[in-house]
């Protein structure tokens, strides 16, 4: 006899049709908790609201945006934190495509280098830029005792402008790169052996398979990667607050750092959420040319698959 | 306790027997002098119970938020005599210095009844006032029904009652008419020079006297000491580069931050003595300062003069106070002298930073709050704090009077009374108070990094300083 | 089979890697075993008595300094941070993967709108919610609670798993849970005992860096929560103190801070690699 | 009635429509071979009927009941995929029980039906492994298996000799129709492979473009397409499609090309425009040149199996292969076309059918 005597279900209606609403509702309701404060927000940017003047609040349209074109400083924000993103993202990038071919091979000791080089991303960057300050203090700081070592003895790390960048740009590195490292190590390892095995077969040279083998097969996992570093960094916060402040004058002054003293030390409330509207629209168009760039990459990687 | 002791303590407290005789007695009775401190706390508390219901709130706790300070710890040190004379109880939560504010602006900004009562300094006031967080404590002061009789708040230094006390408008004195008190004065630093003494023993030099003789040494120290700098300053791009020791020199040349006409403001930064300070200032860092000044706090500060690596701070008098302590290297090595930067001046001008407490006005217990601030602001536990502890600037005159707090001191401390002293007649808040306070002092702080670093000369950079300020006080209405 | 020039290069290469990454870190294990003041010499040394007082002071909750002692809640801190990042990333799964399976699975109506808008929380700036946040908690009354900070972390490690699993899902063949439902087996079977388990590497990958990254978390617990929530982030600073910073006990505090997730990853290892690759399950 | 019943499936992907309208029967015990080029929509009817593609419209009736708004698991039948699908992380048994898991037998019970069919399959010796320790065709077997154990109404077999080698393919051609008829299931078994189709079938259902072009016994869609394109897919080497000229002779028509002419008996029109002639390769009959007839070149020769393909190229021009058993012959030389022992006419506008030859043969003098 068959197994089949199954019972007839009570709904003829199928439950298929709304089942990835109800999958993904809760999440976005989770979220969407999130974007009450996020309206707020946006409602204070529009704004003259410092805490201090309570009796000056008023409604100014665009006002704290219009004053922003014609402020210098404003200007130094979105070149600074431009400045910031290109450098940290392009190194690490490089640094950690780097650290991956080198990992390549699924060897036992690869996989623990994998893991053991993840430490700084494990440290926190608050805590982190803590350690970095004092490894780079003049008197107690081993790196400023090595770099004296090699005739470098009036380094002066963060506390010189044009040094500054260099430093937390360090420390964005020795932090971050790990996360673009381990990312990209996994997407090297799931790339199909096959054209691999071919080039080497035909003897075509390492260089040529690299540039036109791997790095486009490479390029969605480079593309999320990036994405996910690169709004990240444009929002470098932690660790240019704990290092400098933003100085020293105003040569780290990047937009979360801006806002952050405009809130908490200036209680300029339309100001700073004026200027993290412009952050987040940023983010939001970066974002939005990133994601259609990833879905783009893996439509066409399932095509060749 | 004996009978004997008890009478004895409330004979002095009563103000009956001098502290010697007190002190005699007490010995003859077989009690050691330590013992007899925690008897003379023990009926202090019951003197102010006497007089005073301070069972009123019994059964309410009070909600602090605080700043980790040794004044915190000593006050939380003492918070069980707080609990035994008024039957409430308190909580708290502590934050480190780097992120406190963050915290009490986040706290009070989205208008949170958590915290009863808090500890800031003036010039957060002037913000905090302004915007409608904080109580007038004027109304509890002035009501005998809300104050015990004996808190004497006349006892506190002048200038630092007034400190906290301000109407509001933009550019009024400290104190002046119509002002409020926006918070109670608790502890507080001046900022003279501490220095290593096994340094200049080393080199032969003596404590400089004013700012171009501080150079000099400093600048000596930096080129012959062998590896530490001359004199340790801060210079993060914040507020708290301003106010100590610069702020104080640059006083003392005379030089303001604003001129005040007609309710509005203007700055000043851009003046002759302004620009002569700002020279001799800016010389100082780049020939004698630390390498990497622009991101010291006093923490740096300190810990550089602690473990030996500056030769002097030209800082608040406490953290030198401090780095003589156990656990530095140069324990003990820290001498303190008065300096009145300007050749010309007649005595130094010391800038304050005062901890205070405030009450917050979205506090659901306003008035059991208020005891706590009273009690943590009495003379009881203010004598605690600075005999026990290291509530070492006390705000109460009677304690400085304190011949067990000034025995204390002077004997682990040499020179730190005598500082004190000579640098306390004058020493006041010379900012101008208005709200832009933070903007202005952050702006400066910018500037004078960029300074340092030779990216813009110092007459030029302090025009631009003093547009960018006039125009930040046009915006706001106030300039 | 390699050239031996290669081999030369390469692991000078990957030794020049590992010093630069590991360096800072073996200066603050190093660190954590010596006092202050030997961390405080000029020049810098090697050389000094290894103590344990710093662990001592961390674990029995006492820090002695100039001032007295002081009272530290690591141990609290420490605690805090393992519950809020366990909490939230457990949350996050719970309500990530099931959207990463739909957005993955299904083509549906609004369903990329949805799933950009989860990551563009991603890119918010934590600042630009957080100030309006306080405010709005306080109406909630979820203020200084664990429940409304898992709720925040949940910026952190939900658009983070969501990502990452859906890319794993969707290069994972939906014909092995067709085979399992034809079989007879219920929706929810299929997902939990076929989709789940064969995403397992993708999950643990993103549950590891979600866990990471709100381990790492500063802000938002610093503005939101009271003292005896904080995590160890904000309460290592508590080392910075009047009588000066103990390096020691933030050394030692980052070391023990670190181990959880060392462990953890440790652990995931296998996976880890594995997990973040987009690449399916071949049957 | 017993076994499947389809009728007007109809799925979308988009705005494309990918069945339109499928209708079908399949009675239990019969094998049903659905059969078109890849992007037909084989193997999207096939989930269709098992619930996991969501059809638009249209029924779908097992034993008689409606199944269509059913979640695939409350449908009862059994389906192998393409591609295996096996779950990898559970071992060949386990793989195979799940069915019986599913519906929650006493493990005793499931082990003996495990065993049953794992012996029916001869892969016994393997159920403790995991699916990538199985060779393909071991995890073919593995995958029919799990699609039989449970001994459904209907089974859906999507092209399951596609990834196996060909030595097997073979094996399981012959294995699979005693075996299929031993389930007393109706059974869909989806290919693009016409001998395959062939060996199994009891009715092909020829699929392109998500309609259906015939539906009809094996040995009629080889013999007498419905279509042109019928003609085309079915069969390899496919059916020469020739322009003929109709030619009315006496009671019949005949249509002459490339030196055949067969005859229509049954055909009604007489005169039409260049009708299409279909002729299987092997029903090209072939003499030596000697033998008279229209000769035609062989242009080129590839064996197939027992016999060889010729291409042919006629006196009139045309080219057209033809197959034949012995010997192959070398290209450039001549043979003799005598005639079409099987031949079909095509309307050349339409495509559709127009009439079967008759069983004579013809030599065009």
């Amino acid at each position: 006899m068959s197994d089949f005597a199954l019972p007839v279900p009570a709904k003829r209606w199928r439950v298929g049709r709304l089942l990835p609403y109800l999958l993904s509702l809760p999440s976005l309701l989770v979220c969407v908790g999130i974007v009450i404060p996020f309206v707020a927000s946006a409602i204070y940017s529009l704004q003259r609201y410092n805490l201090a003047f309570p009796t000056g609040r008023a409604f100014i349209g665009f006002g704290n945006y219009i004053s922003f074109l014609s402020d210098p400083s404003f200007w130094n924000t979105v070149e600074v934190s431009i400045i910031y993103t290109a450098a940290t993202v392009g190194i690490e990038l490089l640094l950690g495509l780097a650290i991956a071919m080198l990992l390549r091979e699924r060897t036992f000791i690869n996989n623990v280098i994998s893991v053991v080089l993840m430490l700084p991303l494990m440290t926190a960057p608050a805590l982190a830029s803590l350690m970095w300050k004092l490894m780079t203090n003049p008197g107690f700081g081993v790196l400023s005792w090595a770099v004296s070592l090699i005739g470098l003895s009036n380094f002066k790390w963060a506390s010189d402008p044009h040094t500054a960048m260099l430093t937390v740009v360090l420390v964005d590195i020795w932090v971050y790169t790990p996360f673009i490292m381990i990312l990209l190590l996994a997407g090297l390892r799931s790339l199909p052996p096959a054209p691999f095995e071919a080039a080497q077969l035909d003897g075509v040279p390492g260089r040529f398979v690299f540039f036109r083998v791997t790095l486009p097969m490479l390029s969605p996992f480079i593309v999320t990667a990036c994405l996910f570093r690169l709004l990240d960094s444009i929002q470098q916060f932690d660790i240019i607050y704990a290092m400098t402040q933003g100085g020293p004058g105003d040569s780290l002054m990047v937009f979360q750092v801006g806002a952050y003293l405009e809130f908490f030390q200036y209680t300029n409330v339309g100001r700073s959420a004026a200027l993290l509207m412009v952050l987040w629209v940023i983010t939001y168009f970066l974002s939005d040319r990133f994601v259609r760039q990833w879905h783009k990459l893996r439509e066409r990687r399932q095509g060749h698959a | 306790m004996s009978d004997k002791a008890r009478d004895l303590c409330k004979a002095r407290v009563a103000g009956r027997i001098s502290r010697r005789e007190f002190g005699k007695r007490i010995t003859a009775l077989g009690i050691g002098a330590a013992a007899a401190d925690g008897l003379l706390q023990a009926s202090y508390t019951r003197a102010m119970a006497a007089s005073f219901d301070w069972m009123k709130y019994k059964g309410t706790t009070v909600k602090l938020l605080l700043n980790k300070h040794p004044y915190a710890d000593a006050m939380i040190a003492d918070l069980d005599a707080f609990r035994a004379l008024t039957g409430m109880d308190v909580k708290y939560d502590i934050f480190p210095e780097d992120v406190y504010f963050d915290k009490v602006t986040a706290a009070l900004s989205s208008r949170s009844s958590q915290y009863d009562a808090f500890m800031t300094g003036a010039y957060q006031t002037w913000q905090y006032g302004p915007a409608g967080w904080l109580v007038d404590m004027n109304e509890y002061l002035h009501d005998a029904g809300k104050t015990a009789p004996d808190y004497d708040f006349e006892d506190m230094l002048p200038n630092l009652r007034a400190s906290d006390s301000w109407s509001g408008v933009p550019g009024a004195p400290l104190g002046g008419t119509g002002a409020k008190q926006w918070a109670i004065p608790w502890g507080f630093e001046l900022y003279s020079i501490s220095y290593n003494r096994n340094i200049f023993d080393q080199l032969k030099i003596t404590p400089p006297e004013n700012l171009p003789d501080l150079i000099e040494k400093a600048t000596k120290i930096t080129k012959d000491a062998g590896g530490p700098y001359g004199v340790g300053v801060r210079g993060s791009r914040s507020w708290a580069t301003i106010h100590p020791g610069f702020l104080s020199g640059y006083t003392n040349y005379g030089a303001r931050d604003f001129t005040v006409a007609d309710g509005k403001l203007k700055s000043a930064v851009d003046s002759a003595e302004s620009k002569a300070f700002h020279e001799l200032w800016v010389k100082m860092i780049q020939e004698a300062g630390p390498k990497n000044w622009a991101t010291y706090t006093w923490y740096q500060v300190g810990q550089d003069l602690g473990a030996g690596a500056s030769g002097m701070i030209y800082d608040a008098d406490i953290l030198g106070y401090f780095m003589n302590g156990a656990g530095n290297k140069e324990a003990g090595h820290i001498g303190y002298t008065p300096i009145a930067p300007n050749p010309e001046a007649k005595g130094p001008t010391s800038n304050i930073w005062i901890w205070s407490l405030a009450l917050s006005n979205f506090s659901n217990a306003k008035d059991a709050a208020w005891y706590f601030i009273q009690w943590a602001t009495s003379k009881q536990h203010d004598m605690f704090g600075a005999r026990k502890k290291d509530l070492v600037d006390p705000v109460r005159a009677s304690v400085w009077a304190d011949k067990v707090f000034q025995d204390r001191i002077a004997g682990s401390y040499p020179g730190y009374l005598e500082t004190y002293k000579a640098t306390a007649p004058d020493a006041k808040i010379y900012f101008t108070p208005q709200p832009l306070f933070f903007n202005v002092t952050t702006e400066w702080a910018a500037a004078l990094q960029r300074m340092v670093a030779k990216e813009v000369a110092v007459s030029e950079g302090l025009d631009q300083l003093a547009a960018t300020i006039n125009r930040e006080l046009r915006d706001a209405g106030i300039g | 089979m390699r050239e031996p020039i290669t081999r030369i290069l390469r692991g000078s290469a990957l030794a020049l890697i590992l010093l630069f990454f590991l360096f800072p870190i073996l200066w603050i294990l190093l660190m954590s075993f010596q006092t202050n003041a030997d961390i405080l010499r000029i020049p810098p040394r090697l050389g000094f008595t290894p103590t344990l007082s710093n662990y001592v002071a961390l674990l029995s909750g006492k820090l002695a300094t100039s001032s007295g002692t002081l009272d530290i809640t690591f141990l609290r801190n420490l605690g805090n941070s393992l519950l809020l990042s366990v909490a939230s990333v457990a949350a996050s799964l719970v309500l990530g993967v099931p959207a990463a399976y739909a957005f993955a699975r299904y083509r549906f109506r609004l369903g990329e709108s949805i799933a950009f808008t989860l990551l563009s929380f991603r890119f918010a700036p934590p600042l630009l919610v957080l100030l309006p946040l306080s405010l709005y908690f306080q109406i909630l009354g979820l203020t200084d609670t664990y429940g409304g900070l898992i709720w925040v972390y949940q910026l952190i490690t939900l658009p983070l798993i969501l990502w990452i699993v859906r890319g794993y899902f969707e290069d994972a063949s939906p014909d092995i849970e067709h085979a399992y439902r034809v079989d007879g087996h219920s929706w929810w079977r299929t997902f939990t005992r076929i989709a789940v388990p064969l995403a397992r590497p993708g999950i643990a990958a993103a549950g590891l860096l979600a866990f990471i990254f709100a381990w790492n978390n500063f802000v938002f617990a610093l503005v939101l929560a009271s003292a005896d929530k904080q995590p160890v982030t904000v309460g290592a600073l508590a080392f910075v103190t009047a009588a000066g910073i103990q390096y020691g006990q933030i050394a030692a505090a980052i070391v023990l801070s670190i181990l959880p997730t060392l462990a953890l990853a440790l652990y995931a290892q296998r996976w880890l690699v594995e997990g973040l690759s987009l690449g399916a399950v071949k049957g | 009635m017993s076994g499947l019943e389809i009728s007007g499936i109809r799925v979308r992907f988009g705005h494309a429509e990918v069945l339109r309208g499928i209708d079908c029967r399949v009675a239990a015990g019969e094998t049903v071979v659905l059969f078109g080029p890849s992007g037909a929509g084989k193997t999207t009817l096939l989930r269709a009927i098992a619930g996991v593609e969501p059809a638009a419209s249209g029924v779908v009736r097992i034993d008689g009941r409606e199944v269509q708004d059913l979640e695939p698991e409350h449908r009862p039948l059994g389906m192998a995929f393409q591609n295996f699908s096996l779950y990898p992380h559970l071992s060949a048994y386990e793989n195979i029980a799940s069915p019986l898991r599913a519906r929650r037998l006493r493990t005793p019970e499931i082990e003996i039906k495990v065993r049953r069919v794992a012996d029916l399959l001869r892969i016994d010796h393997v159920l403790g492994h995991l699916p990538r320790e199985l060779s393909n065709g071991q995890k073919q077997r593995t995958a029919l298996a799990r699609a039989l154990v449970a001994e459904p109404p209907v089974l859906l077999l999507d092209d399951p000799l596609r990834n196996v080698d060909a030595k097997l393919r073979y094996e399981m051609r012959l294995e699979l129709p005693p075996l299929l008829r031993k389930t007393g299931a109706a059974v869909i078994f989806v290919t693009q492979d016409f001998r395959e189709a062939m060996a199994l079938a009891d009715r092909v259902v020829v699929l392109r473009e998500g309609a259906v072009l015939q539906d009809a016994p094996a040995e009629e869609v080889y013999g007498a397409p419905a279509s042109v394109p019928v003609a085309q897919l079915f069969g390899d080497p496919p059916m020469n499609l020739l322009s003929a000229r109709l030619v009315q002779e006496d009671n019949r028509v005949r249509a002459e090309a490339a030196g055949m002419a067969p005859g229509f008996p049954d055909l009604d029109i007489t005169r039409m425009e260049a009708p299409l002639l279909g002729v299987r390769p092997e029903d090209v009959l072939l003499a030596s040149p000697a033998t008279g007839g229209a000769h035609a070149e062989i242009l080129a020769v590839t064996p197939l199996h027992e016999r060889c393909v010729l291409l042919l190229r006629a006196a009139d021009g045309t080219e057209l292969v033809a197959s034949m058993a012995g010997a192959a012959p070398d290209p450039g030389t001549f043979v003799s076309i005598a005639g079409a022992r099987h031949a079909v006419l095509f309307d050349p506008a339409s495509g559709r059918r127009l009439a079967i030859s008759d069983a004579r043969t013809e030599v065009v003098a």
